[in-house]
């Protein structure tokens, strides 16, 4: 196609765009940890870690890590003035009552409906590991997805109906892809923004659900700071 | 930038509805949100429920917003307190509700609001009238009764020291509600007796994280 | 009658000669907290209060209080070097969680299964309260009842079945009056010490239950520390 | 006299029990009582639960017990970490059994043993693969699902300091499960790095009254 994708931090940028000033942010491990290094420096976020952090700052400098400070992927994290320890049933109690303003996650999967698949795969190989996401899932005010628009092998992420088992059902708000902004309305797939050269021929080819459009469709661009 | 300092009681308690379920803080006299619910008296909100260990006593506080009218219905787990006067003139008259919950299913059920439980099964009680309507299970050979979450409007909290995030401390036994009803309710508003700097409180102690307070003030001891 | 009842201080003297070194108990409001006062130095006793101490010390000095360091009673306390303070619900959960492992109550009734009553009676005048009684009752490991063995008018409060509202069933373990001291066991009541001069007969009158009798039934003297 | 602190980490896991539940604190590697598992390797308590968020890796700790055939099942939210190698081994060819809990339900189920409770309804996990063969109810317009209390025989957390009577605080993220753990369990063994004084931790900043602690041991870090 003749369309640019955006990069991970591009689309990291363009998640970071949409996390109002002052929100209690979780981050998914992988894509979405990005977000946190994008984010404007004229907003105040708090960003909270499912171990027991809430107000983490960035990866210390090398040499000044401290291996009982790390975030959900297990890497070493600061702490900000104003932030704070806890234990892990109070961080869930954040998470799943609803205290978390806006969490981004990746996914395997995410349907028409906001159905969320992003904990297990058809892979019986495998054992199977959920961590935090189901609670997130639940729990957060605003459920942000994360992810590349089809698998490595081409195949959509954007479904009628999920294939994969599901993490929680109608649960997310928005998807970011490299190639398009898409929310999820009470009537499927409605795509607000598209990257510059990209049909809508091109995207409905990769997405298996169909898509409605916003009245004007923005232009999806890398954005700086 | 988060700042939940606000400047004046009365901006503390700005927008609480009528018919509000409302949390107040504090066992006995001690970190009872006093000048809180007494700006709340001044605001004006009645038809409320208020959720509360004692039922107020002698002239002020919740005693008062009785007096006032205010209150329509207390859930609470100890009522009969010495100087619980106005509370229990109301209730003699049935001019008041009362729904009795043992403390500690009082606090257990605001704590599953605020955790996003949508309730549980506690032996407490189990055996008592006050189980009755409720539904009742016999778990590892003993009588549960199941209760409810208790969620908030309004969160009324007294602690000791703020910084701008709205992290709390609080003072000895003073502590006693607060920290459980501030994650409760959808609007948390706490008086302090300091504001201080962002970064002062030390992170291993802060009791109740900002993230479940929404509006703080200054209240001089 | 001959006998010579206990004092309320040398029924809380016995009491505590059966709280062992090293234990953790909640003592209820009324005469139960007369027993925190004469528990013996050579004791380490842990006293929890509801409302969020652990570690609670004797009353302050005249002048000293501090209203924001009160008991369950509301009464001034102190904190004695290694205690600490917790929220309600962490108070609440030492107490339903088997963590306490004496608690001493005061009872308007206790039925021959231990069923307790102590938050109601039949007067319908009262608003109702129960506070942290049933928590307690379900909760601590042991649960010992201190009481006068009738009423002021002298109705017997140790009884087949409770009359008034149940606050736990088949929880007490053992009651000490001023006359006796009595074990609840499968099989009913069963009298483990009397007052000097108390005959049997003067005994079962003043209470409404079967009484059985330990093969020595030792006498109940009040104790020094 | 209470004096909770033991000599060696040999006696801290002295008398753990074949067929035993351990609760093993930790996420990552913050807050793992490394020792103290290695001291149940060498005491040689077989046919173990162990209820952990990762399920040990490299060849230390869990995966060392997993790796000596002292485990037969984990309880956990996220076995499937780099380096899991031994769990893995042992998942592919059935001997191990795996119970997969998200991990809010895991650490929730672990506080309602510790708080006394029959078991209570989340909404984590409710629409899931996760939720089956379990009791699912609407609560509020929404999907709940039962779970019950998780309790274990012993409890091996990780802090930072603690006094004889056993109050605890943590460092950091490394206080995690410690907390919730140290409340569930009928025998909780606490490795800290330091003993100190009675009366030395600030009564504002205890993380883990002693009251849920059984035995501490110091191990120098």
């Amino acid at each position: 196609m003749t369309a640019t994708p955006l990069s991970h931090t591009g689309m990291a940028a363009r998640v970071a765009q949409d996390i109002p000033d002052g929100s209690y942010v979780n981050l998914g491990i992988g894509m979405p940890t990005l977000v946190g290094d994008v984010v404007s420096a004229g907003k105040e976020i708090v960003f909270h870690s499912e171990n027991g952090i809430l107000g983490m700052g960035p990866a210390p400098a090398a040499g000044e890590e401290d291996w009982e400070l790390i975030n959900a992927g297990k890497a070493p994290v600061t702490l900000v003035p104003g932030g704070s320890y806890f234990h892990h049933t109070d961080s869930f109690m954040m998470m799943r009552g609803g205290h978390i303003d806006v969490t981004v996650l990746g996914a395997f999967q995410v349907s028409a409906q906001g159905d969320l698949a992003n904990w297990a795969t058809d892979d019986a190989h495998l054992p199977p590991a959920v961590g935090g996401a189901m609670d997130l899932a639940v729990g957060a005010k605003r459920v942000l997805v994360l992810m590349m628009h089809t698998t490595p092998d081409g195949r959509p992420k954007l479904l009628p109906e999920c294939t994969y088992p599901l993490t929680a059902a109608q649960v997310v708000d928005r998807i970011y892809t490299e190639l398009a902004v898409i929310d999820v309305t009470s009537s499927g797939f409605l795509v607000r923004e598209m990257v510059a050269g990209l049909t809508r021929e091109e995207l409905e080819r990769r997405t298996a659900a169909p898509l409605a459009y916003a009245e004007e469709v923005a232009v999806l661009a890398p954005t700086g700071r | 930038m988060i700042d939940k300092r606000v400047a004046s009681l009365a901006e503390a308690v700005a927008g609480v509805p009528d018919g509000a379920t409302v949390l107040v803080g504090g066992f006995g006299a001690a970190g009872v949100p006093v000048e809180l619910v007494h700006a709340l008296l001044e605001q004006g909100a009645r038809d409320l429920t208020i959720v509360t260990n004692n039922a107020g006593s002698g002239e002020t506080d919740v005693a008062a917003l009785i007096r006032e009218r205010r209150v329509r219905k207390i859930i609470c787990s100890y009522p009969r307190s010495a100087g619980s006067i106005w509370f229990e003139e109301f209730y003699r008259a049935g001019d008041i509700e009362l729904e009795l919950v043992p403390q500690g299913t009082l606090s257990e059920r605001m704590r599953a609001a605020g955790a996003g439980l949508g309730g549980f099964f506690t032996p407490a009680g189990a055996d008592s009238l006050l189980a009755r309507g409720k539904e009742v299970r016999m778990i590892a050979g003993r009588r549960h009764v199941f209760e409810e979450p208790l969620r908030g409007d309004v969160a009324l909290v007294q602690a000791l020291r703020a910084d701008r995030w709205g992290n709390l401390v609080y003072n000895k036994a003073a502590r006693n509600f607060g920290p459980t009803m501030a994650t409760a309710a959808g609007l948390t508003v706490v008086q302090v007796r300091e504001f201080v700097e962002l970064g002062e409180l030390d992170p291993e102690a802060v009791v109740t994280p900002g993230i479940f307070v929404d509006r703080v003030v200054e209240v001089a001891a």
